[in-house]
């Protein structure tokens, strides 16, 4: 700890640091990923609708994405323009004379955009128009034998074949995460034996420590309470006695001469010892009162600590009213003690 | 956790006993302040300490009334935080108030009361306080065979509370009663009992560093041997009271012991050197305005100068007597002493 | 005539429902001490943050040297701090910074060119003024209760302010601490800083006081000077204020007025009357004697000739 | 009943106005905070260090036992039926996206939200917050600025370790019982990785920050003069925060998705 605040600044200037240079990282990383820094060339297309389509729809090439859908507008023929760009690394790819198809899946698995590229040797001149299979153009380009394009691969079937178990997983999968954040979440609260919450529990390590404090405390704080019980003992005792008839408070009213000195005071005899014994009860309360809202919550790291700080300064409060209060104590410590005048006798005769 | 929680529901509380004995105790009190916080209670108990060492102030410049007013404060505050020791504290120096302005049975009742609560409060040293006051009071009275008495159970319970003590109280205590003791053997012609008691209050004193309390036991040290004729060893003791007095800047002290000296000297027949003492005292009893010093000194100087053949001064002497006189209204004295 | 250091007009403090301080109104002048008495929850402590600026008044005006706090600028509030100190009831020192921090921040807040070394001095020298001597890289909470406040009071003292607000500096503390305290408040009068002090010692209120205010209920009862108030007859205002001394001896007794004359008189006259003085005696007054720690109580304590006779 | 009402309009809308008033001061000097110079660069420090630093152990254990439970899905489960890739969908939505800035803001409210207002309310309880007005030290530039920059810069860093972790901590502990290939993983996941998430990401650290610095030290300051008061102040800003932070998760959430 000490080293950790000697150290303070570096410490946190590390922190920061290593944090700004991963995300100036992940930030350029993903820049390029998106092609932030590359060149994409522009096509042209036309589709009867825009079902299945939308701007950011990515185009495959053999099982590549090769570009994506950028735009799309419907034109006064109510058909759905549509500008789509290819990128850099595979405009070479694309032909003269290519196709696009649009594969919709007949179980409503949604669609796929491929792009059959020209047999030509001709780079496709970038802005150019990309017909697409269904079109009357595409079909006049297939049927010349310009483009070609391959048997469906098996992916809709094997999608078909595996659309059950997909379902059923994407479910666990859920439940998995879920069960996780619940792991989590019940190894702060220190219940867990699974081992994901182990894991977990011996980095709350902290919140454990605090809760054998708590208990500590409470240990602690119920010896307290047992001499604040007797203390209880005591002051019900005195409370007997002063209603006793022949007790204390005839004793001091009786005195000879002295009943005005001593209840001069206005009562504050009394007064005092009244308060001291509401006093105690109120401290009974108190602790009473946190042992009950402490049994009764535990649920997470937050509500722990909170309540370990509850109980560490109620318990203060509780040590203080008990060290202070001069009738449990019988003085209030720390005082300036009044003494009588100490003058011996200087009689003589010489 | 959960012991805390059994310890709660624990039945030594009994909350009803409780509920009831407070209702008692409200209806007693009649209506009942705000309780007291804890600063309150400290800061009114430094008030009353601090009151107290006011009234101890006027007690050492002779100023009783006021030093009485004082403890009476200081006695009010100690009572409203149910202070039973500073209590009986304020109502013992109030006692030996009384007593020193020659008022005994208010001496009496006060040291009484001081009694009655150092008992509640279980303070061996306050009673014995107490006791030592009351013993004075009969000293006062004359009747030195009940002050014996009282004194010797003062001392009994000084030295008890002295086991273990952690305060200076019960030494100081016990120096008291032991020296009060002193007085009262002496006084009864027990002197030997009475200079083996002086030592042993000297010695408390010696090791409390109790200046004007060791001047105090020397004082009357001295008295006993002049009693028994030692008059050498009376006057050395009387000197060595003097030193005492003086570092404690005990004017009153001082003036005292320079008369013991004057007188003893006179006794030896030393007469300028009890002159020098004489006048000495007389120069201190002025400076503190003690008028009984004043005039004992004022008493002795005349026909001491008178016998030394000392005429002019003699007539001095015998006319600031009369200016005495006439200031306490006194008869006027003898015409010969007359201007 | 010049504003004086501190003026309070119609100051009204409120806490929910409950008036704290009622329309209170006081001048306190340039280089005097007022001091402010009444039972504890009087309104003594509400009052020195009301006069602080510490708490908001509800209603009416402070002003420090004729400048409205809640109108101050920034620049001129930063000012009015720096020139004034207060000297909390329970320290309030900052419990997570060492001593030297707690003492030192004022000084870096406020003279923010200085140096380290010029910082340090400083401080050494406010712990000293208190007379703290001991390890200042401790943290509050290992001192005791008495210590935290001197060095409460020193902090305070840091930056030598002209205005110091003090909140029962001397309670609870031990007879030497409490004499220190009184020593510095004696100090700082003596070099013209102007004290605001609730305090229930009548004995410093004694020693220290220009000005007297008694409080209770919030209402300010009463408010003079230091004579005014010990002439106070109302037995409200007597049952606080009745402890006050006299500032100055009562007249010595008739025949030792005459009495002494006429021996100074002899001794002029006959040189040989008395060789040397007998003993040096105090400013005419004497404590009981005792050299032990309770010889200097008592009415002496003012080791001055103005103390010391009820 | 109806006087009682508006008695009580009345008061809240009090309390919020100073609630508000209190948010703008801090803001304001939190802005200013650089400006000023002040020695209350220490404290952002130890915040910072308090927040940020020693919350990151609790904070990395949690990225990575997420990242690797949904890897192990991903390479695993979903692999089976060639669906390998909603994996990455998946890390990205979940570490990212989603749950990483509310995860870490519920560590930072347990961690820090109840430090900060129980600090500072046992600070107003020990006259400490008036022993700094009375030398002249505005608290809310000293304590509440650097304590506010110290959240929100803890919590942008520990946002980004939660990713660093969740992403690339996950894929080391997962190389320890099912390898993957390096080269595949984070090109996948670069895939999926938008500039939209990293920035939605920080965002929410960003607001989630200021709701927890701001709640806290306004319990915190609530405190009248109880210490009793304290703890409830705990508990009021953990509260407080909890709910500010999902009313805010969710109200950006939609605005993501919606606009």
């Amino acid at each position: 700890m000490k080293f950790r605040i000697r150290h303070a600044d570096r410490i946190v200037g590390a922190f920061v640091l290593v944090a700004a240079a991963a995300l100036c990282g992940s930030i350029v990383l993903v820049g390029a990923n998106q092609r932030w820094f590359a060149r994409d060339y522009r096509f042209e297309t036309r589709f009867a609708s825009a079902a299945g389509v939308a701007p950011g729809t990515a185009i495959y090439m053999k099982g590549f994405q090769i570009g994506k859908i950028q735009r799309i507008t419907l034109n006064e023929g109510n058909e759905v323009d549509a500008t789509f760009v290819v990128y850099d690394d595979y405009y070479p790819k694309a032909r003269k004379d290519s196709v696009l198809e649009l594969v919709t899946s007949p179980i409503g698995l949604g669609t796929q955009l491929l792009f059959h590229p020209g047999k030509a040797e001709e780079v496709l001149a970038e802005g150019s128009f990309v017909p697409l299979a269904g079109s009357e153009e595409g079909r006049f380009l297939i049927e010349e034998g310009l483009v070609e394009i391959p048997p469906k691969d098996d992916t809709i079937t094997r999608l078909l074949a595996g659309i059950n178990p997909l379902i059923e997983d994407l479910d666990k999968t859920v439940v998995t995460v879920n069960r996780t954040l619940t792991e989590v979440n019940r190894a702060l609260a220190g219940q867990s034996s699974g081992p994901a919450g182990r894991i977990v529990n011996d980095a709350a390590k902290a919140v454990a420590t605090a809760e054998s404090y708590v208990d500590t405390l409470m240990a602690q704080v119920s010896d307290l309470l047992k001499s604040a019980n007797a203390v209880a003992d005591n002051a019900a005792a005195m409370s007997a006695e002063l209603r006793d008839p022949t007790g204390l408070v005839p004793r001091l009213l009786d005195a000879k001469g002295s009943v005005k000195t001593l209840l001069d005071d206005k009562n504050v005899l009394f007064d005092r010892l009244t308060s001291s014994l509401a006093e105690t009860e109120k401290t009974l309360k108190n602790v009473q009162g946190i042992t009950q809202e402490l049994r009764a919550q535990m649920p997470s790291i937050g509500v722990a600590i909170d309540e370990g700080r509850t109980a560490i300064k109620q318990a203060q409060d509780v040590l203080e009213g008990l060290k202070n209060n001069p009738l449990l104590r019988g003085g209030v410590p720390e005082r300036r003690e009044q003494q009588p005048l100490y003058q011996s006798l200087r009689e003589g005769e010489f | 956790m959960s012991a805390l929680a059994r310890a709660a529901r624990r039945p030594g509380l009994r909350p009803a006993r409780l509920a009831s004995g407070l209702a008692a105790l409200v209806l007693a009190a009649g209506c009942s302040s705000a309780p007291k916080s804890t600063g309150v209670v400290y800061a009114v108990r430094d008030k009353a300490a601090e009151l107290a060492k006011l009234g101890d102030g006027f007690m050492g410049t002779g100023q009783y009334e006021s030093a009485r007013r004082y403890y009476d404060e200081a006695l009010r505050a100690s009572n409203s935080v149910d202070d039973l020791e500073g209590g009986a504290a304020a109502l013992a120096s109030m006692g030996r108030a009384y007593l020193a302005g020659g008022m005994p049975a208010e001496a009496r009742s006060a040291f009484e009361l001081s009694l009655e609560r150092a008992v509640l409060a279980g303070a061996g040293s306050a009673q014995s306080t107490a006791l030592a006051g009351l013993g004075e009071v009969l000293v006062a009275e004359g009747d030195h065979a009940g002050a014996l008495e009282l004194f010797a159970r003062a001392v009994a319970l000084a030295e008890a509370a002295l086991k273990g003590a952690k305060t200076e109280a019960p030494s100081r205590a016990l120096a008291v009663a032991v020296h009060d003791r002193a007085v009262a053997q002496a006084a009864l012609g027990l002197r030997a009992e009475a200079l083996a008691s002086l030592a042993r209050a000297e010695e408390l004193n010696l090791k409390g560093k109790r200046s004007s309390e060791l001047a105090a036991n020397r004082y009357v040290r001295a008295s006993i041997l002049a009693s028994e004729g030692r008059l050498e060893e009376a006057l050395a003791s009387a000197l060595s009271a003097l030193e005492a007095d003086k570092a404690a800047e005990n004017g009153r002290g001082v003036a005292g012991d320079l008369g013991a000296a004057g007188r003893l000297c006179e006794r030896l027949g030393r007469g300028p050197e009890a002159l020098g003492y004489w006048k000495r005292s007389l120069d201190a009893a002025l400076a503190v305005d003690h008028a009984k010093a004043a005039r004992a000194a004022l008493e002795a100087l005349g026909p001491l100068a008178a016998s030394l053949g000392r005429e002019a001064e003699a007539a001095r002497y015998a006319a600031l007597l009369a200016k005495l006189d006439a200031a306490e209204g006194r008869p006027a004295p003898a015409p010969a002493a007359a201007p | 005539m010049a504003a004086p250091v501190l003026e309070l007009r119609s100051v009204t403090c409120t806490r929910g429902e409950a008036v704290i301080l009622d329309e209170v109104s006081l001048r306190l002048e340039e280089g005097e001490a007022a001091f402010f008495m009444g039972a504890a929850g009087s309104g003594k402590s509400a009052l020195l943050k009301a006069a602080s600026g510490l708490d908001v008044a509800s209603a009416g005006e402070i002003l420090f040297r004729g400048r409205e706090l809640s109108r101050m600028t920034r620049r001129e509030e930063a000012e009015f701090r720096r020139k004034t100190g207060f000297v909390f009831q329970d320290a309030a020192l900052w419990a997570n910074q060492s001593l030297y921090d707690n003492l030192a921040l004022p000084v870096r807040i406020h003279e923010p060119g200085l140096g380290a070394a010029a910082i340090d001095a400083a401080v050494r020298r406010a712990a000293e003024l208190v007379g703290y001597d001991e390890e200042l890289r401790a943290r509050p909470a290992e001192l005791s209760l008495g210590e935290r406040r001197l060095i409460g009071l020193a902090r305070a003292l840091v930056l030598d302010p002209e205005l110091l607000y003090m909140d029962e500096p001397a309670a609870n503390l031990d007879e030497e601490s409490a004499e220190r305290v009184h020593e510095i408040q004696a100090a700082l009068k003596d070099r013209g800083r102007s004290l605001f002090v609730a305090s229930s010692s009548s004995a410093a209120v004694s020693r220290f006081a220009d000005r007297v205010g008694v409080l209770r209920g919030g209402r300010l009862l009463a408010y003079g000077s230091f004579d005014e108030a010990a002439a106070w007859t109302d037995p409200a205002l007597r049952g606080i204020t009745g402890r006050l001394k006299a500032r100055k001896a009562p007249p010595r007794p008739e025949w030792a007025s005459s009495l002494a004359g006429a021996w100074a008189d002899a001794l002029a006259e006959d040189k040989s009357a008395v060789d040397e003085p007998e003993w040096k005696l105090r400013d005419g007054a004497s404590g009981d004697g005792d050299i032990d720690s309770d010889a200097d109580a008592g009415p002496s304590e003012g080791g001055g000739e103005e103390d010391g006779r009820g | 009943m109806l006087e009682r009402l508006g008695r009580a309009t009345i008061r809240r809308a009090e309390e919020a106005s100073y609630a508000f008033g209190f948010f703008a001061q801090v803001m304001r000097e939190s802005i200013l905070f650089f400006r000023r110079r002040q020695v209350g660069f220490k404290v952002l420090v130890m915040q910072i260090l308090f927040t940020g630093v020693e919350a990151l152990r609790i904070s990395a254990v949690l990225a990575v036992a997420i990242g690797a439970a949904i890897n192990l899905i991903g390479s695993s489960l979903l692999a089976e039926f060639g669906q390998s890739k909603l994996m990455y969908s998946l890390l990205i939505i979940v570490i990212t996206r989603e749950l990483g800035p509310l995860l870490t803001a519920f560590i930072v409210i347990a961690r820090s939200g109840t430090a900060i207002a129980t600090e500072l309310g046992g600070m107003v309880v020990a006259h400490e917050i008036e022993a700094y007005v009375a030398v002249g030290v505005n608290p809310i530039s000293y304590l509440a600025a650097p304590r506010l920059l110290g959240v929100v810069a803890s919590m942008l860093t520990l946002d980004v370790y939660f990713n660093l972790f969740g992403l690339a901590g996950s894929f080391a502990v997962v190389q320890l019982i099912k390898p993957i290939a390096f080269d595949e993983y984070f090109r996948n996941l670069l895939e999926v990785l938008g500039a939209g998430d990293l920035l939605m990401g920080l965002l929410k650290s960003l607001v989630f920050g200021v709701i927890i610095a701001v709640a806290s030290l306004y319990r915190g300051f609530a405190v009248e003069r109880a210490s009793t008061e304290v703890p409830v102040a705990g508990i009021r800003a953990v509260g407080s925060s909890f709910m500010l932070c999902i009313v805010a998760d969710v109200l950006l959430t939609a605005m993501q998705y919606l606009g």
